[in-house]
Parts: structure tokens; C-alpha cells; sequence
């Protein structure tokens, strides 16, 4: 368990540090699959088999996938990505310094010890599963907590995805490109036209 | 536990369906409609849903229950900040119906009501999963809706607020996975076990919670997107944010904070908070100073006028409590005021949110100018005004509970703003010839909740007499 | 009833004024005079009853509990009163002649009326929030009345100086009402009073200064003086009104008020003292220095109300308010008197244009005549009385270094008041002699001729001339006979004594002082003669009087720079204040321009790298600055939670 | 806390979320393309989750599971909204760089 386990760990730091690193964005995006899928597998040693089932079908299915839509669209030869100088090309300096420090001081934080031992008291435990890690994090479990003790919150997450779908309509829909000045706009639409020429060869 | 859910449960979040629904009337209003009444019909249904849902709140009154197992809560401070919410609501959808874009109105509406609901959700939050969910309604709605203009200071001003409130959501949720691994529970209500007084997990998931909750309240350090996204956004959903967004997230900073933390380690837990607080107060109405645009400099003045209502609550006393509740009150009317008549001013090109046009606005538009002159008055904490009344409750609360020291620098901000504000009023009456922008169609409605406002923040001041 | 009379109907003059004044023309001024002569008489009907213990009290409406608000007089607010609607009247008729023909008339009236109900408000007021409502509202109608000619940049921009000067003030006292209110939990007056003994020093102080900053920015005391000179940028009909007889003694009138704090607080009385006696020293030492006669007689109020704040500062309270009282008529007159000769001149205002004028205007030179007197303190005039009492006061409540700089501050203005009188009424007219004989700067000679703009050309159209003249010749009377109400034979039984006996705490260590009274007044009367003496011989000597154009050329560019630019107090201010608040703000706001941030980051190339640069890119606009300063700050909160916490 | 129902020492899961969490902070700040500072909160919420999960199991509590799945809930809806904005604020300026989205400051 523990070679799987550091395993993954390092795969999933690594990864993750390719995403940020990663000199395009498609690969940042490759990276971050690599690391969705650690984390999935992670999961399923922790017996969270629903929320591994999710972390792959939602994530790297769905999230990923429009990552990967809207650079593949953006990147069609209209313009090339990070264009215009770097105002601030010594940030990594003080950033990773910052970084390091607020890091330090969680693990710090996590590996203080205790002078107590954590209490239970209060605590919503799920009584029924314990000492019964078979069942805990099945999808029968997962599904009768979220429609009876956590229904609430289910029912927002419906609104959000409305949230979501509207305000993706209302931002991006029915209307025509940006029109800021006509000049503008017979720019874009000419370097639309040209790429679109382009792609046809 | 899996306790069945009752009416009773629906029946707390039953304003949140109301005002969900009416959101999706709107829309639904809106495919039916013919163009010429789309604007209307829109105002309207919002309007009616509004003030359905504040009818349910306020009957709400009196009542404490908690339901969905305590996910949500029922008590006089859920129902006065979604009163507030539900206020600043209303007073942006006229805003948005008056200056909006006749095209897009109905999906502006329906998701300023969504948001709302967000906000809404976290005033009566009971455990930490209802905050999340209902902070996150809260923005996303308001990520769309910033961007919503055909202006690049609107895409900017989303791409801002986008990435730097996820960013700060990121560490609000990284806190909560570590109150959560402290207490083994999401409930608030396992937070104020004395036990985990001894545990650093549970200290830094408290450290980290609060910064989600300053990032939002725009709490110096962690302000500095208000100012860009104040003034790239639609000067409705500006006001949206400095009223209801802020509402919310107050509700949430008492309940958790003031209300569920280990009792005998409240005042360390919170001294950071004072003390941001206290920096805001100066920070904020220092950066008042050099403002060109109206909405930027609103944006420092909620910075300072969230330092003082922090000052109010630092004593954890219930006279604080209502000190504060009743300057945020004061504070709804005065900004969307402001709002209202910048409204008022704006052609197609939110002319009113230009301080420069003001000049000389005493003699074009004197209503206009005596109610944008009462708002100033008011944020300036000048007597006649809710503002100032405000002021003298948080002296008292907090020189009383020994915050002494926020009590001074409070004293030491309204100074400082003074200048800021007087600086408007002076432009407003002195003789100059200025062009009048064009106005929008729909401004009486602004004008009418212009004057409603002021009339508010005067009215206030006589409060304490129905005591 | 009576008390609401006095207070509203000066209000209502100001808003039919205001509303009606196109229709009104000529007769807003009847009205507005109409209306302030209601209330002088209101008030006068009300002297039985509030000269009884406890006064007149009228309560109003009560908001909370501790909130009380209400209206009273007593001897004190009484005596306010009535000099302001009694001198406020005849100010007003004066005007009505001053400024016809002025195209914002009924304007001006109605301003004048509502300053009248702001400065009763004041002093009618109960408890603080009244008190600092009118307080505020007295600071805008000056505001406006200052700046009532805003053609003239100089008229704005003084108006603005008085304005922000005074809202400084308003802050002070704002200040100490929230210290009251939150110790007290209560605005009246009588409640503060009451428990004021239960304080502790260093609140004590901590109120009484916050309420002086706002008496001293009010009454021009030093450093707050600057506006009050340039207020005479207004209508002299308004510089009688407020810059002499009402407005500026506000501040005597909140440091006699408020009697009970101050005497239990030494270190706020010698503050109080010390700045008074500074400003009255100040005052008469510049108002050597200067050619305009309205700003001569600003700088003479500005150092009589020094001597004012001086006597209630340390004590001396009946003998400050005394001066108020004599102040107000001797004041107010001298200033009508001098609107008469700038009226004649055709708004001439510097003295050296002036001379030989008292065939011309034989009114203005008994008027000021009397008034010069008065002010230096010659005995039989009014101000002798008081300004012997304060003189007095101060010694026995233990100030000697005060009582010599009242006496010395005597002697210099006695000397620039004769100044005054002998260059403008004696010798030959000079308003025909080229300005650059005498020593006149060429820029101040444009500016003299736009003075008064709006008054100008209505040659033709006179109001009845005496509108102006009976006002200043009625005001002789009280200037000469005021002072003997405070006179009595055995030194403590004046009718002004018995009518404050209930009003003020008497001193404790009021002992006998080391000079009697009798030996004061003498070294007075001897300080003042040789003042005059001086200005005998430089100015009202035969062989002075025929060259007196050689003179006054030869005065004028050996003046002392120092003198001239009023010690630079402006100059500092403006430094300070009005440079550093552009600097902080231009500090937030400009600074992070692209320019600096670009050159900090590109030209400063390593140094640039690191938190200097960081912080003032706070807001640049740049979102990943931004989320570093955010993670700057997650970084300071977590080092707090982890470590910084007792556990 | 029933110790031993874990795979590993439970420090050992909030250690690596921690790095996980931090370096997508990182990606946040140093980075100009708005895309790969949207990856780089995904990544915090993803250490945020995995802190969830490892306590979920440690305390037997599947409230922490329910966290989880909103979160990944709210993050797919998040990533609509977020990419809807990066696209027209493309359209808008025509490029992809955040450094250029600058025009308001001060």
C-alpha cells in the first residue's frame, strides 16, 4: 500500500507541476489529466469508489474536454496566445518564496502535534457504516445520504448548474463578434475569414 | 439521522424557491414577450418575486428552527440580512431595468435573482456545505454578470474578479477541508467544541476560512479587485455586489465567527480580523482620494465602510451586533442611493459613474444633486443621516467592549473621507457649464428608488423611536 | 412657544427669500430685517423668564433614551441671542442700502436670514446635536455668504479656505461628542455637566481639546486663523455680521459653555489660555502690517476674540463674555462705518488711497472714532470695562505671563487702531495720487478695481441713505454706554455680575491678586496712551501729515516680509495639509501608473525584485499582482494561526 | 478517530494535498494565460477534495464524500462560466494574456 500510495503521491506532484510549468497550454491540460487520473486512483484507496467513478467521468470527461475545445478555438489562427510583454517577470521569485512560506506553515500546522487527541464529540459520525468499510463510499451509501441528510444541498447544485448554463448563454450568445468600433470589427472579421481560408486548404 | 425532510425544512427555504422560480419566470416571460414589452415584463415579474420572497421572509420573523438536519437556519439574523439581500435585489433590478440592455435583460434578471439566492443561502447557512454552495451561486452568477456589457472594461473587470474569487474560494475550501478533518463534522455547530482549542489543523482551517471571508467583504490586503471590478462592471450589478454580496457573506462571518467558535478563544481567533478591519478603514478612504470614477471610489468606501461595521461586531456584544446590522442597513440605502442616481445621469455610456460630470450638477439636476448630496452626507457619517447615527452606535459598541483603538482609527478614517466626499458635493454646486448626457428610458424608476433611498437614509435616523 | 418663534422665523424669512425672491426684488430685504427684528423681539420678551433659575426650557422631542433634544436660555444663550438678532437687525438694514442694486438681492438676504436661524440654533440648543448641527450649518451659510460675489476666483477660493478650515473644526468636535456620548449616553448639556466630575483627567482633556479645535477653528484662533483675513473677500454688511459680532465668537461662546469641563480640567484652561493669548498677540502684531481697512479690522477681531478665549480659557468667563458683548457693538460699527467710506470711494478698501476723509464722511469718522476708542480700552468706552475685566481675570486666576501679554497686546493695538483712523481721516485725499508713489505693488492695484463688483453702477438708483446711516449711529450708543453695565463701586455687585451670578462656576483659587483693579486700569490706560503716542508721531504730526505719501511709500517697502506674509502660517498650511493630502492620494492613485511600474520593474532591474516594488504595485491592474498580494496576506494569517497563537 | 482504516498515516494525505494546493497557487500567480490559471485552480480544488476524502475515511463520515462531489459539481460549472469569459474577453482584445487585461487600475 505504501509503494502505491508515494506512488501516486509523486505522480500527482509532478504532474501538477507540469501543469503550471508547461510552456503550452495543451500540455498543461494533458498534465492535468495525468493528475486527475492519480487522484481518482488515490480515491479508490480510500474507498471513495462514487467519488473516484466522478473524479474521472466529470473531470477529465468533462472539464478537461473543454479546456481542450476552448484553446483548440482560441489557438485556430486568429492570434497566438500570451501575446504583448510580460509586465511582471520577476513575480516567480517572490511568488514561490511566498508560496514556500504560507506551504511551510500548514505542514507545520499538520504535523504539530497534538496535545489532545481529536474529539468525537458532536461529530456527525455515519454510525451505520462503521467498522464497515465495505460499505462506506459505495454508491448506495453516497446516494442515501445526498437525498436524505444532504438533500439541500443537492437541490442547490441544480440551481448552479442552471446558473451555469444561463449565464454561458446570456455572456457568449446571440450576438454578433465584438463590435467595439466598426473598423475593429471588419478587423476581426477578416482575420476570421483568413483562418477560416486557411483551414480549408 | 437520515431524518425524513418535513414541510417545515421547504418551508425555510421557501423564499430561495420563490425568488429561483420568479428567475425562471423571467426568462420564460421573456421568450413569450413581444420586444417593444420585453423590458417591462421583465421588471415586473422580478419586481413581484422580490417582494413575494421578502413577504415569506418577514413572516418569518420571531421564528428560530433549524432544517435539513441543520444545513439552513431560521433566526433574526437570517431573516434581517435576507431582508437586506432581498433589498439591495430589488434595488438593482430597477437600476438594471432603467439602464440595461434592452437584450439581455431578462437573463441579467434571472441571474441577479439567482445570485440573490445565493446570498440568501448563506445568511441562514448552518453548516459549512451551505456556505460553499451558497457563496458559489453567489458568484458565478456574478461572474456572467459583470461580463455582461459589450465594454472590454467588462470583459477585464470578469476575467478579474474570475480568477482572483476562485482563487480566493480555493483557500475558503481548503479551510473547510480542515475544519472539517478538526471536527469531524460539517455542522457550525461542532466548531465550538472547547476541545479543539488545543488543535492547530483546527487554527489553520480557521485562518484560512477568514481569508476566503475578507476576500469577499474586499478587506485590505485581500480588496484589491474591488476597485477594477467596481468600475468595469454594469453600474447595476455594482451595486448588486456592494449590497447583497456583502450581506451574505456578513451573515456568515456572525454566525461562524461570532457564534460558533470555542467561546473562551474568540477574541484571539478574531484579532486578525480587527485588525484588517482597522487597515481598510484608512486604506479604504485614503484611496478614495485620487478617484476619477464614481464606482471605483464606492468601491473604496464599502473597503471603509466594511472596516466599520467590523469595528461594530470586534466587541461580539449584542449591542454590537445591532450596531452594526443597523449601520449595514443604513450603509444598503446610502450606496444603492448613490447607485440610483448615477443611474439617473448615464446615457450609453454609464456618464453618471464619471465624478467629472458632476460639476455643476446643482443647478442642471438639483433633485438629483440633493439626493446624491444626503448619500455623501450619509457615507460621510454627517449628521443629518442614518450614517452619522451609525457611527455614534459603533463608537459606543466598540469603545464600550474596549476596541478602543478601532473606535480611533475610525474616527481618524472619517476625517480622511470627509475631504473625499466634500469634494464631490463642492463639484456639484459650483457653477459650471457641463453637458448633460442624454438620459435612458427608463429613469424615472431610477430617480424613484433614488428618492426612496434618501428618503430612507433620513428616515432611519428615527429608528430608535419605534424601541 | 416664544423660544420656537425666535428660532423658525428667521428660517422662514430665508426660505421665502429663497423661493420667492424673483418676485420679492427689493422687498426680500424688508422681509428678511422684518424678520430677525420678530425674533430680536421674541427673544427680548423671554428675558423675564430666562433670567430665572434654570432659564427657559422647551423640550422638543426625545428619540431614544438619552436623546433628548430641546431648547433653552438662560443668561448665557440669552445674551448670545440677543446680539445676534439685535445687531443682526441692524446689519441687515444697513444692507438693504449696501446692497441694492445687487443682482442676487433676495439671495443674499435669504442667506443672511438662514445664517441668523443657523447661529440661534446654536446657541439655543440644549444638547450637542443641535449644538453641532448649527455649528455646521453656521460654517455653510458663512460658506456661501463669503464666497456670495463667485465671479471673483479670490471670493471661491476664500470661501473654500473657510470652509475646509472650519470643517477641521467640526471634526474636533465632532470627536469629543462621540467621547461624551459614549461615557455619558446622553447629549444634553445639563447631563454632561453633571457627570463631567466623574471623568478622569485625561478624558477630560481629551474632550475639552477636541471641543477647542473646533472653538478655535471657529473663532480664528492660531494656527486656524488664516481664513478669517481672507473672509473679507465677502460684503462688509456680512464681515460685520459674522467675521466681528456673531459667528467667530461661537467659539467663546462653546468654551463658556461648556464652564463646568473646563474648570475641572487645569491642563485644558492653560491650553485654552495659551492659544488665546498667542492669537491676541498674533492678531495685533499683524494687523500693524496691513493697508486693506478690512483686513486691518480682521486682524483686530482676530486679536480681541485671542483676548476673549484668553478670559473664558483660564476662568475669567464673566470677563470674557463681557468683551463679547462690548466686542459686538464696537466691532460690528467699526465695520459698518468702514463699508460707509469704501461706499463712498466707489469700493476703494486701501487705506493709503484714503486720507482726508473726515470732511467727506463725517458719519464713518465720528463712528470710528468711537469705535477706535472703544477697542483701545479708553475709559468711559465700553471696551475699557471689559477688557480691564479679562486683563483682571487672568491675573487672579494666576496667569501672569497672560495678564503681560494682555496688557502688551493693548498697547499695540491701540497703536494700529490710531494708525487706522489717522492715515484714513487726516492729510489730503490720495485716491488722485499714482498708486506706485505709494509703494503700491502693481498687481495688488488690478485687483483693488475689481473689488465689489456687483455694487458698482448702481450710482443712479440710491436706496434712502439712511438705511446706512442710522444702523452705524444708533450702534454709537451701545458702543460707548455698554461698558458701564459692568461697573460698579465695590467690584462685585454690576448689574452684568448679578445677571450672571447663576451661569458660571466661581473660580476657586480667585484670590486677591497681587495688583488691585484700580492699578490694572492705570497700567492699562498708561500702555494704551503710549500706543497712541506712537501713532501721534508717525502719523498725525503736522511735519508727518504733509509728507505723508513719502511716508506711507517708504512704510510699505520696508515692511517685514515676515509681517507681510503673516508669518507664513498660510504657506505652511498649504504645505502641510493641502500638499500632503494630494500626496497621499496621488500616492494611491498615481504612482502605480504604467510609467513607474514599467521603470521600477525594467530600470531598477534587481532591486526591483522584491516587496518594495510589490507593495507600491498594489494596484496596478495587473490580476497576478493581485493574487500575490492576496497570498501575501494568507501568508501573515496563517503565520498567525499557527504560531501566533496562546495556547 | 479509529486509527488503521487509513491505507496511510492520515499526515501523510494532508502533506501531499498541501503541496498540491500550493503549487496551484503558484500556477495562479506566475502565469499569464488565463486558461492555465483556470488548471491551476483546479488544482486547489482538487488538493481541497483530497483532504476531504482522507478525513471523509478517517472520521467514517460521508459528508466529506458529499463535499466532494459538490465541489466537483460547482467546479464544472465554474469552468463553463470561466471559459464563456476567457472566450469573449478573446474576442475583445484578441489575445489570451491576463497581463493585457490591465486597463483598470489605480
Amino acid at each position: 500500500m505504501s509503494v502505491l500510495f508515494w506512488g501516486l503521491a509523486v505522480v500527482l506532484v509532478a504532474s501538477a507541476m507540469w501543469t503550471i510549468m508547461a510552456s503550452k497550454p495543451v500540455y498543461s491540460v494533458v498534465a492535468l489529466l495525468a493528475n486527475f487520473f492519480a487522484l481518482a486512483v488515490l480515491y479508490l484507496t480510500l474507498s471513495a469508489e462514487f467519488l473516484a467513478m466522478i473524479q474521472l467521468i466529470v473531470y477529465s470527461g468533462a472539464i478537461l474536454v473543454l479546456f481542450l475545445f476552448v484553446i483548440a478555438m482560441l489557438s485556430s489562427g486568429v492570434a497566438s496566445f500570451s501575446v504583448g510583454p510580460n509586465r511582471l517577470p520577476r513575480i516567480a521569485v517572490p511568488a514561490v518564496l511566498l508560496v514556500l512560506i504560507a506551504l511551510g506553515l500548514v505542514v507545520v500546522g499538520i504535523f504539530m502535534p497534538h496535545p489532545a487527541p481529536l474529539p468525537l464529540a458532536g461529530a456527525a459520525v455515519n454510525a451505520g457504516a462503521v467498522g464497515d468499510a465495505n460499505v462506506f463510499g459505495s454508491v448506495a451509501d453516497f446516494g442515501r445520504a445526498l437525498f436524505t441528510t444532504y438533500l439541500l444541498p443537492f437541490e442547490v447544485t441544480a440551481l448552479i448548474l442552471m446558473v451555469a448554463v444561463i449565464g454561458v448563454i446570456v455572456l457568449a450568445g446571440e450576438h454578433a463578434p465584438y463590435v467595439g468600433t466598426p473598423r475593429r470589427a471588419e478587423e476581426v472579421r477578416k482575420s476570421l475569414r483568413e483562418a477560416i481560408a486557411r483551414e480549408g486548404d | 439521522m437520515s431524518a425524513n425532510v418535513t414541510n417545515a425544512d421547504w418551508a425555510a427555504v421557501l423564499s430561495i424557491a420563490v425568488l429561483g422560480a420568479t428567475g425562471l419566470a423571467v426568462l420564460v416571460a421573456d421568450l413569450l414577450a413581444r420586444t417593444f414589452v420585453r423590458r417591462y415584463i421583465a421588471i415586473a415579474i422580478a419586481m413581484i418575486g422580490i417582494i413575494a420572497a421578502g413577504a415569506i421572509v418577514f413572516a418569518q420573523y420571531g421564528t428560530h428552527y433549524s432544517a435539513f438536519g441543520g444545513a439552513f437556519v431560521v433566526d433574526y439574523a437570517s431573516v434581517l440580512f435576507q431582508g437586506i439581500v432581498l433589498l439591495g435585489a430589488l434595488g438593482s433590478v430597477i437600476l438594471y431595468g432603467a439602464i440595461g440592455e434592452e437584450r439581455r435583460i431578462a437573463g441579467a434578471l434571472a441571474l441577479m435573482l439567482w445570485s440573490a439566492c445565493g446570498a440568501m443561502l448563506m445568511s441562514g447557512a448552518g453548516n459549512l456545505m451551505t456556505i460553499f454552495l451558497g457563496l458559489e451561486l453567489l458568484s458565478l452568477a456574478l461572474y456572467a454578470l459583470c461580463g455582461i456589457a459589450e465594454r472590454a472594461g467588462a470583459h477585464e473587470a470578469a476575467l478579474k474578479y474570475l480568477i482572483l474569487s476562485s482563487t480566493a474560494t480555493g483557500f475558503l475550501l481548503y479551510g473547510m477541508g480542515l475544519l472539517f478533518g478538526a471536527t469531524g463534522s460539517v455542522a457550525l455547530s461542532a466548531l465550538s467544541n472547547p476541545a479543539l482549542a488545543t488543535n492547530p489543523i483546527f487554527w489553520t482551517g480557521v485562518g484560512l476560512f477568514f481569508v476566503g471571508i475578507a476576500f469577499k467583504l474586499s478587506l485590505v490586503p485581500f480588496h484589491t479587485w474591488a476597485p477594477d471590478v467596481y468600475e468595469g462592471a454594469p453600474l447595476p450589478v455594482t451595486a448588486f455586489m456592494s449590497v447583497a454580496t456583502k450581506a451574505g457573506v456578513l451573515a456568515v462571518l456572525v454566525r461562524v465567527f461570532l457564534w460558533s467558535l470555542p467561546s473562551q478563544h474568540v477574541s484571539d481567533m478574531l484579532l486578525p480580523m480587527w485588525i484588517v478591519a482597522g487597515i481598510s478603514m484608512i486604506v479604504g478612504n485614503v484611496g478614495m482620494l485620487a478617484q476619477r470614477d464614481l464606482k471605483r471610489m464606492l468601491a473604496y468606501s464599502g473597503i471603509a465602510q466594511i472596516g466599520y461595521i467590523l469595528a461594530a461586531l470586534a466587541g461580539g456584544s449584542a449591542e454590537g451586533f445591532n450596531a452594526a446590522l443597523y449601520y449595514f442597513a443604513a450603509y444598503s440605502f446610502m450606496n444603492l442611493g448613490a447607485f440610483a442616481v448615477a443611474a439617473m445621469l448615464s446615457g450609453d455610456r454609464e456618464e453618471g459613474s464619471v465624478i467629472a460630470n458632476y460639476s455643476g450638477l446643482g443647478y442642471r439636476r438639483p433633485w438629483a444633486a440633493l439626493a446624491m448630496t444626503v448619500f455623501l452626507l450619509a457615507m460621510a457619517g454627517l449628521p443629518p443621516t442614518a450614517g452619522f447615527l451609525g457611527k455614534v452606535f459603533i463608537l459606543r459598541s466598540s469603545v464600550e467592549t474596549g476596541y478602543v483603538w478601532l473606535a480611533a482609527l475610525l474616527i481618524v478614517g472619517t476625517a480622511i473621507s470627509l475631504y473625499a466626499y466634500g469634494r464631490i458635493v463642492r463639484a456639484m454646486y459650483d457653477r459650471s457649464t457641463h453637458p448633460v448626457p442624454a438620459a435612458k428610458p427608463f429613469v424615472p424608476l431610477a430617480a424613484l428608488s433614488a428618492a426612496i433611498c434618501a428618503i430612507a437614509v433620513i428616515a432611519l435616523t428615527f429608528y430608535p423611536f419605534s424601541r | 412657544m416664544m423660544l420656537l418663534l425666535a428660532l423658525l422665523v428667521p428660517l422662514a424669512g430665508a426660505i421665502a427669500c429663497w423661493a420667492l425672491g424673483p418676485w420679492l426684488r427689493n422687498l426680500a430685504g424688508w422681509l428678511a430685517t422684518a424678520a430677525v427684528g420678530i425674533s430680536f423681539v421674541a427673544t427680548l420678551l423671554l428675558w423675564g423668564a430666562a433670567t430665572q433659575p434654570g432659564g427657559v426650557h422647551l423640550a422638543l422631542f426625545s428619540w431614544m433614551s438619552g436623546f433628548d433634544f430641546g431648547l433653552t436660555l438662560d443668561p448665557l444663550s440669552l445674551l448670545w441671542a440677543l446680539i445676534i438678532t439685535g445687531v443682526g437687525f441692524l446689519i441687515h438694514l444697513y444692507s438693504i442700502g449696501y446692497m441694492h442694486g445687487d443682482r442676487a438681492f433676495a439671495r443674499f438676504f435669504a442667506y443672511m436670514n438662514f445664517f441668523i436661524f443657523a447661529m440661534m440654533l446654536l446657541v439655543l440648543s440644549d444638547n450637542w446635536v443641535g449644538l453641532l448641527v448649527g455649528w455646521g450649518l453656521v460654517g455653510l451659510a458663512s460658506y456661501f455668504l463669503i464666497g456670495f460675489w463667485f465671479e471673483r476666483r479670490s471670493a471661491v477660493a476664500a470661501a473654500r479656505k473657510a470652509f475646509i478650515l472650519n470643517v477641521i473644526g467640526d471634526v474636533g468636535i465632532m470627536f469629543a461628542i462621540f467621547l461624551i456620548v459614549a461615557n455619558v449616553h446622553s447629549i444634553r448639556f445639563a447631563d454632561t455637566f453633571a457627570a463631567s466630575a466623574t471623568f478622569g483627567a485625561p478624558l477630560l482633556y481629551a474632550i475639552c481639546a477636541g471641543l477647542f479645535i473646533g472653538a478655535a477653528a471657529k473663532s480664528a484662533q492660531v494656527p486656524l486663523h488664516t481664513w478669517l483675513p481672507d473672509a473679507m473677500e465677502g460684503p462688509t454688511p456680512v464681515s460685520a455680521l459674522i467675521h466681528a459680532a456673531t459667528m467667530v465668537t461661537a467659539g467663546v461662546y462653546l468654551v463658556a459653555r461648556c464652564a463646568p469641563l473646563w474648570s475641572h480640567s487645569p491642563r485644558a484652561q492653560m491650553l485654552v489660555g495659551t492659544i488665546g493669548a498667542l492669537t491676541a498677540i498674533v492678531g495685533a502684531i499683524l494687523g500693524t502690517a496691513q493697508w486693506d481697512i478690512k483686513r486691518i479690522l480682521a486682524y483686530s477681531t482676530m486679536s480681541q476674540i485671542g483676548y476673549m478665549i484668553m478670559g473664558v480659557g483660564v476662568g475669567a468667563y464673566a470677563g470674557g463674555v463681557a468683551h463679547f458683548f462690548t466686542h459686538a457693538f464696537f466691532k460690528a460699527q467699526l465695520f459698518l462705518a468702514s463699508g460707509l467710506i469704501i461706499h463712498a470711494l466707489h469700493n476703494e478698501q486701501d487705506v493709503r488711497k484714503m486720507g482726508g476723509l473726515r470732511a467727506r464722511t463725517p458719519l464713518a469718522f465720528w463712528a470710528i472714532l468711537v469705535g477706535v476708542l472703544a477697542i483701545c480700552g479708553i475709559p468711559g468706552f465700553s471696551g475699557f470695562f471689559s477688557k480691564d475685566q479679562i486683563i483682571q481675570g487672568v491675573l487672579e486666576n494666576g496667569h501672569p505671563w497672560m495678564y503681560g501679554v494682555g496688557l502688551l497686546t493693548a498697547g499695540i493695538t491701540a497703536y494700529y487702531m490710531f494708525r487706522l483712523f489717522f492715515i484714513t481721516f487726516l492729510g489730503e485725499y490720495r485716491g488722485n495720487v499714482d498708486p506706485a508713489q505709494l509703494g503700491m505693488a502693481p498687481e495688488a492695484v488690478g485687483a483693488e478695481v475689481a473689488h465689489e463688483p456687483a455694487s458698482t453702477g448702481s450710482g443712479e438708483a440710491h436706496a434712502p441713505a439712511w438705511v446706512m446711516n442710522l444702523p452705524v449711529a444708533l450702534l454709537i450708543v451701545p458702543s460707548v454706554l455698554a461698558g458701564w453695565l459692568l461697573f460698579s463701586t465695590d467690584g462685585a455687585s454690576s448689574p452684568w455680575s448679578r445677571f450672571f451670578a447663576a451661569q458660571f462656576p466661581t473660580a476657586a483659587q480667585a484670590s486677591a491678586a497681587a495688583v488691585p483693579e484700580w492699578a490694572t486700569a492705570l497700567i492699562a490706560l498708561g500702555v494704551v496712551l503710549a500706543g497712541i503716542g506712537v501713532a501721534v508721531a508717525r502719523y498725525a504730526t503736522r511735519s508727518a501729515q504733509a509728507n505723508a505719501v513719502a511716508r506711507l511709500r517708504d512704510e510699505s517697502l520696508r515692511m517685514p516680509k515676515l509681517l507681510v506674509n503673516a508669518f507664513y502660517v498660510d504657506t505652511l498650511i498649504d504645505g502641510v495639509f493641502v500638499r500632503g493630502a494630494r500626496l497621499l492620494g496621488s500616492l494611491f492613485g498615481r504612482i502605480l501608473d504604467p510609467h513607474v511600474i514599467d521603470g521600477a520593474v525594467r530600470g531598477v532591474a534587481a532591486s526591483a525584485v522584491g516587496f518594495g516594488v510589490l507593495v507600491r504595485a498594489l494596484q496596478s491592474g495587473l490580476v497576478r499582482a493581485y493574487a500575490l498580494v492576496i497570498v501575501l496576506g494568507v501568508g501573515c494569517f496563517l503565520a498567525y494561526y499557527v504560531f501566533g497563537i496562546p495556547r | 478517530m479509529t486509527p488503521g482504516l487509513l491505507p496511510m498515516p492520515l499526515v501523510d494525505y494532508l502533506a501531499l494535498s498541501a503541496v498540491m494546493f500550493f503549487i496551484g497557487v503558484t500556477g495562479v500567480i506566475v502565469r499569464r494565460n488565463p486558461l492555465v490559471m483556470l488548471m491551476s485552480i483546479e488544482l486547489m480544488f482538487n488538493a481541497a477534495n483530497l483532504l476531504f476524502v482522507a478525513y471523509a475515511r478517517a472520521w467514517l463520515n460521508d459528508a466529506g464524500h458529499i463535499f466532494a462531489f459538490l465541489v466537483i459539481t460547482v467546479a464544472a460549472a465554474e469552468a463553463a462560466i470561466a471559459l464563456a469569459i476567457v472566450v469573449i474577453a478573446f474576442r475583445a482584445s484578441k489575445n489570451v494574456d491576463v497581463d493585457e487585461a490591465s486597463a483598470l487600475r489605480g
